[in-house]
């Protein structure tokens, strides 16, 4: 860290993440740890969320600055009045997955989805639709999904909706033994924990995004490398979540955060055809009225050797 | 009175409301994702009019359920508790600790006795809305006029007499005040019920349908379900209304058709 | 049936004594009338009696035989809201487990006695005062009772209908022998009715004097006769008596 | 009554209760995911004791907050509404309608509008407990004695003092009902107000606790949690019964110690 | 102040007509006394004058002036039950706006005129039911009204307190000239305290006669005069009258 980093003045902003502190965030609290953020000349205050807190309606209406939300709200708020962009993909694959019981007969997700099981999901979600229209699934049965994981511990037939690195772990560590299919290899793989931030904020402060964005790049970068501190921090603001529980899944979610585009771009790094192929599939799901004519006008991201960080005092101050 | 004066008031009242929300969209911009206009919200429920139909059916379903159960059981342990002060004293907190257990904590077990559904939903609407029938029961019990329960003593009645005769008529009112209260939070509880422990599906329950459509940000669908939830609420609100004019109006200050 | 020494103090601050050892015998089927100053006790000693109210120190001795089926009349009405006059009358048979016919019957006839006839269905709200009163009286009859506390039944009446009334009372205690003990303001009232008048100081209520009324006869007529007026007057003498010591 | 008897049954009862528990757990050999030990609850408890302490003040203070304002405006709702059946007809159901919104439905409004944090949180406490006390107000006064009205309508008393001395004492009874209820609702309204705009940070509160310890399988946490949580809500109800029984105990059969 | 061709009808199944075609005039000043048989309406007429009920047909006549202050004893007692007696018994003068050492000042004498000293601080429910009558007798009188309308104020005392109250009743008429109308069901109270006796019939309610009481002087000696006896004699015979062409 910098000690005077206050004194020298810093921009003050404020991330609305989606759920409480877990690995899925760990780039944020590496960045912070390690002083990257305070290089940047930022000042991150990171809120967390929950299932019901209302994150995208929060950043949209510009309350926050910046947050995480899905590649599909994204696409789903800016229909109804938002204007968010995209600035960071934390996942190049999608960790949504349905885990089923280790000794349950399915073992595929098609087979699950073409039988008459019971899946709790979060029904009417564009991967649920995508994988009713790809699988058929008129005789499974979906029931409400909830944080909670004891009803899907107790029926040895129940599926549930879960992320990979997750509750998969938190089973696992409990000696529940799962079988978990990733909902990507259906083929339908949105951007999910996305950084975005309003049309009207990033063309106000763009150096305050561009330098948010490159200090959640090496943040990344050091989390991938050595996880262990910032899992320790997390694990301090999360007594749900023990920290061995945060070591296991940052390393489950490894595979999901990098991949050839990110070795070649960066971590985080988005691509058109990728956001154009998720807003073709939503539209033809029914869940997206219009393709936006832009693509490139969803997300925005500065180039990877676009030299040092600099100080973002120049852009009007946001909090 | 007649009858146009009785409707007239929540008539002007809700399309005052309605207005004043249209203006307000309108006035501060606000945007879709928030709140819809009032004319969003009606088309969405006229377009998804045969799943919001069944949806309402069985939230209703799950609402009344819940309900009747909540006013049997409130008033009879309402009943129960109001026979000693050391019953009161010992179960009163028990029963209110029932209220203060979020339902999404309790839904798991709830699921593994009832089963995902209809029944599961029963109950949770009937958890939320136990307390205040037995609170407004119990209220009532421990106010009944001591001259009117000395007539009883006198006449050595026994307990069961004593209850029909004396202390269930004299805590109506109160017991209608807390069935009043019930009506409203047995359909939150059905909903809620809904979000954790119903099918999803052609017929989902409008719980289902406003935690998709909150996920799809169709706040115009959302509201339209939650209007309709609520129209089962006045449903029942309205019930309880009915029911109580009809056992108070020979004889209570609360049922009379005042001057006014 | 009897009560000995009995004293009553509500505790409170200051606690107030009510009743100071009182001693009053309560033969089988006799007429007692009690008379003493506004809040001097007289309700108290009832109580104590119907059991609703319990003695500081002493106490009642019953006869060994079981405890009697009791009509109280309340000094005031207390009729339940909810019920009309018919039902609020037949209220101790109910909870006797009468028929319904039988109940009902019973119920007219009392009605008929007070003179409430054609107000059987009416809410009690919608009575006068009198009226409501005259309902509680024909409560405290209808199932003919074997301990009758009356406590001011008539206050509420006119002149008229309360010597009728006194009259409709004399009779049925003639036919029914009753133990009866009725408290009064009217000291006429109480020496047309009563065997015996007892008269209680002003608080804390000690029995001041007794009267023994030996009328032969109590027609209407009694009232004019100047004995009736001299046990009159020995009551009213009494009483003033016991207010100059007390007050 | 001496001090001890006073405390003795719910002490009683809460011990019972917990033996039940533990006594169930092993019978019936519930998994822990489901139902944890009482054992294993205290001892989460102990663990996490700085968090959960931290979490319970914030909890508390949302909770107390949202009670405290649900009190003042249910009073004033509840009494403006009794003056006329006119404006009764028309403003009740939409009272009622408040408590018929679920919460994660109005959660985006709340939360754009107040910000995060313990304002949203109070707002939710106070919506979710508003009901009750409008409803107890208002039967309150419509019950009021009519024989007292006229004793002040003869004295031509004013509005406000017809309030202050006549129909708000008469409606006390009535109204420390609703207070209780409220005082449960306020602490479950400050839980799912907190699912809704958990703020972050060490000092979640303790519906945060929840949220995160139910994803993670941590059912002897979540149980802690909502023991505490409970704690705040038996806080704001002895509160509640306390002020109920100052004001009640000189004139009302409700605060008489009875004879049992 | 007058009333005329006053009619009462209470809507209900079947309707009760309570009153028919009253007439009374109440001068300034006068003292006026109502006697009937329960049920009669004699209440119904006291709520009409104090505007707590409304006439069917016919009603009142005011002087031109304001409207009077009224001072109202009800039947019952009607306290409000959490309000200590000194408090209940102020609180037409609280609702004045009268300062609290005035008011506190007031309500005590009114509290000693009725015999309650040594129960301002007292509770409602703890006195005995004359107590709680007179509590309200002393509130109806504290305000110094200018109409007072008293409903059977001591029908709940003995003989010996309600005389002493009926001679504080006239000395304060004698001293503040107020209007009165009192309603009683004791034709003695109604001779020593009126200057007129409106005798009604039973229900439906009319005027059946009046006695003017030509009474020189009202000390406690009167009541054993002749002229007295004679006037009690009258209006009995009146009330007679009226129960047997009525009943
Ligand atoms: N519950 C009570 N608590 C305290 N004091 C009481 C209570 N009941 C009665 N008293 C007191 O006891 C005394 C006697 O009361 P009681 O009702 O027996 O009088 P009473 O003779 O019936 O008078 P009245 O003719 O006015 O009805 C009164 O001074 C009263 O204040
Ligand atoms: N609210 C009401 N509804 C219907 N009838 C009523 C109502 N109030 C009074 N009455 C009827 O009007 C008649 C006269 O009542 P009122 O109270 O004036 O009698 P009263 O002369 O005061 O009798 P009492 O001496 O018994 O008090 C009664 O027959 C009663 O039944
Ligand atoms: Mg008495
Ligand atoms: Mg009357």
């Amino acid at each position: 860290g910098d000690p005077d980093a206050t004194s020298r003045g810093r921009t003050s902003v404020s991330v609305q993440l989606n759920w409480v502190p877990e690995p899925e965030f760990g780039g944020f609290w590496q960045a912070e740890l390690d002083g990257v953020f305070a290089d940047a000349g930022l000042k991150v205050e990171l809120i967390a969320g929950g299932p019901s807190v209302p994150s995208a309606q929060l950043i949209a209406s510009g309350k926050v600055p910046f947050g995480i939300v899905s590649g599909g709200e994204l696409l789903s708020i800016n229909e109804r009045g938002g204007s968010l962009v995209a600035l960071f993909a934390t996942f190049q694959g999608d960790p949504t997955a349905i885990m089923v019981h280790e000794a349950s007969p399915w073992k595929t997700l098609e087979e699950l989805w073409r039988s008459d099981a019971t899946v709790a999901c979060e029904a009417n979600l564009p991967f649920v639709t995508f994988l009713n229209r790809k699988y058929g699934g008129e005789n499974l049965k979906l029931v409400a999904h909830s944080t909670a994981l004891a009803n899907f511990v107790n029926d040895p037939t129940l599926a549930k909706q879960c992320f990979v690195f997750a509750e998969p772990v938190t089973l696992e560590l409990q000696n529940v033994p799962v079988r978990v299919f990733p909902v990507l290899e259906s083929g339908f793989n949105p951007y999910t924990a996305v950084l975005v931030t309003t049309r009207e904020h990033l063309a106000a402060n763009p150096e305050t995004c561009r330098a948010m964005v490159m200090a959640l790049r090496r943040g990344w970068d050091g989390y991938l490398a050595d996880p262990t501190k910032a899992n320790a921090a997390m694990a301090k603001l999360n007594p749900a979540m023990s920290v061995e529980a945060m070591n296991l899944a940052a390393k489950k979610q490894r595979f999901l955060v990098e991949d050839e585009t990110t070795r070649s771009h960066a971590v985080g790094w988005m691509t058109g055809e990728r956001w154009n192929t998720l807003a073709e599939q939503m539209n033809s799901l029914g869940k997206l009225e219009q393709i936006p004519d832009e693509i490139e006008a969803i997300f925005w991201q500065p180039p990877v050797d676009d030299g040092p960080m600099a100080p973002a005092l120049e852009d009007s101050a946001t909090s | 009175m007649p009858r146009i004066a009785v409707a007239a008031p929540p008539i002007a009242v809700v399309a005052a409301t309605v207005l004043l929300w249209w203006l307000a969209v309108r006035a501060f911009e606000i945007p879709e994702y928030l709140l819809p206009t009032p004319g969003a919200v009606l088309e969405a429920v006229w377009v998804e009019r045969d799943r919001l139909a069944w949806g309402m059916l069985a939230t209703a379903i799950g609402a009344s359920g819940g309900f009747a159960i909540a006013a049997a059981l409130g008033i009879a342990i309402g009943s129960i508790l109001g026979l000693s002060r050391f019953l009161e004293r010992g179960f009163y907190p028990l029963t209110l600790l029932l209220q203060m257990v979020p339902l999404v904590a309790l839904a798991p077990i709830l699921v593994v006795w009832l089963g995902y559904g209809q029944r599961a939903v029963i109950a949770s609407a009937a958890i939320v809305a136990l307390f205040p029938v037995i609170a407004n029961t119990l209220g009532g019990m421990r106010s009944v006029d001591r001259d009117l329960e000395e007539l009883f003593s006198l006449h050595r009645a026994g307990l069961a007499s004593r209850w029909w005769r004396l202390r269930l008529p004299a805590s109506l009112p109160s017991i209608v005040t807390g069935l009043r209260i019930a009506a409203g939070l047995a359909v939150i509880g059905a909903i809620v019920g809904e979000f954790v422990s119903a099918y999803a599906g052609d017929r989902a329950p409008l719980g289902m349908v406003i935690v998709s459509a909150m996920r799809e940000y169709r706040t115009d669908l959302m509201f339209g379900a939650i209007g309709l939830a609520a129209i089962v609420g006045f449903a029942l609100f309205g019930i309880v209304n009915f029911g109580g004019w009809l056992l108070l109006r020979r004889w209570h200050a609360s049922a009379r058709s005042s001057s006014d | 049936m009897a009560l000995r020494g009995l004293c009553r103090t509500f505790s409170g601050d200051p606690p107030v004594e009510a009743l100071r050892s009182i001693d009053i015998d309560l033969a089988p089927g006799s007429f007692t009338a009690l008379i003493g100053p506004s809040g001097c006790g007289k309700t108290t000693v009832l109580r104590i009696l119907a059991g609703l109210d319990e003695a500081s120190s002493g106490g009642f001795e019953f006869e060994p035989s079981r405890t009697p089926r009791i009509g109280y009349c309340f000094q005031e009405p207390r009729l339940l809201p909810w019920r009309r006059i018919d039902a609020n009358v037949a209220l101790p048979l109910e909870l006797e487990g009468m028929p319904r016919e039988e109940r009902r019957r019973r119920a007219g006839s009392a009605i008929e006695r007070v003179e409430l006839g054609g107000f059987a269905a009416a809410m009690p709200a919608t009575l006068s005062g009198g009226m409501r009163m005259r309902a509680a009286v024909a409560r405290a009859l209808v199932a003919e009772p074997q301990l009758l506390l009356l406590d001011e039944p008539f206050g509420a009446l006119d002149e008229v209908t309360r010597y009728r009334l006194d009259e409709m009372l004399h009779d049925l205690w003639r036919r029914d022998r009753f133990t009866a003990l009725l408290v009064t303001h009217s000291i006429p009232e109480a020496v047309f009715l009563a065997e015996r008048v007892v008269v209680l100081s002003p608080r804390p209520g000690r029995i001041i004097g007794e009267v023994a009324v030996d009328l032969t006869e109590r027609t209407p007529q009694v009232r004019a006769t100047d004995e009736f007026a001299h046990l009159v007057q020995r009551v009213y003498r009494l009483l003033l008596e016991a207010m100059g010591d007390g007050a």
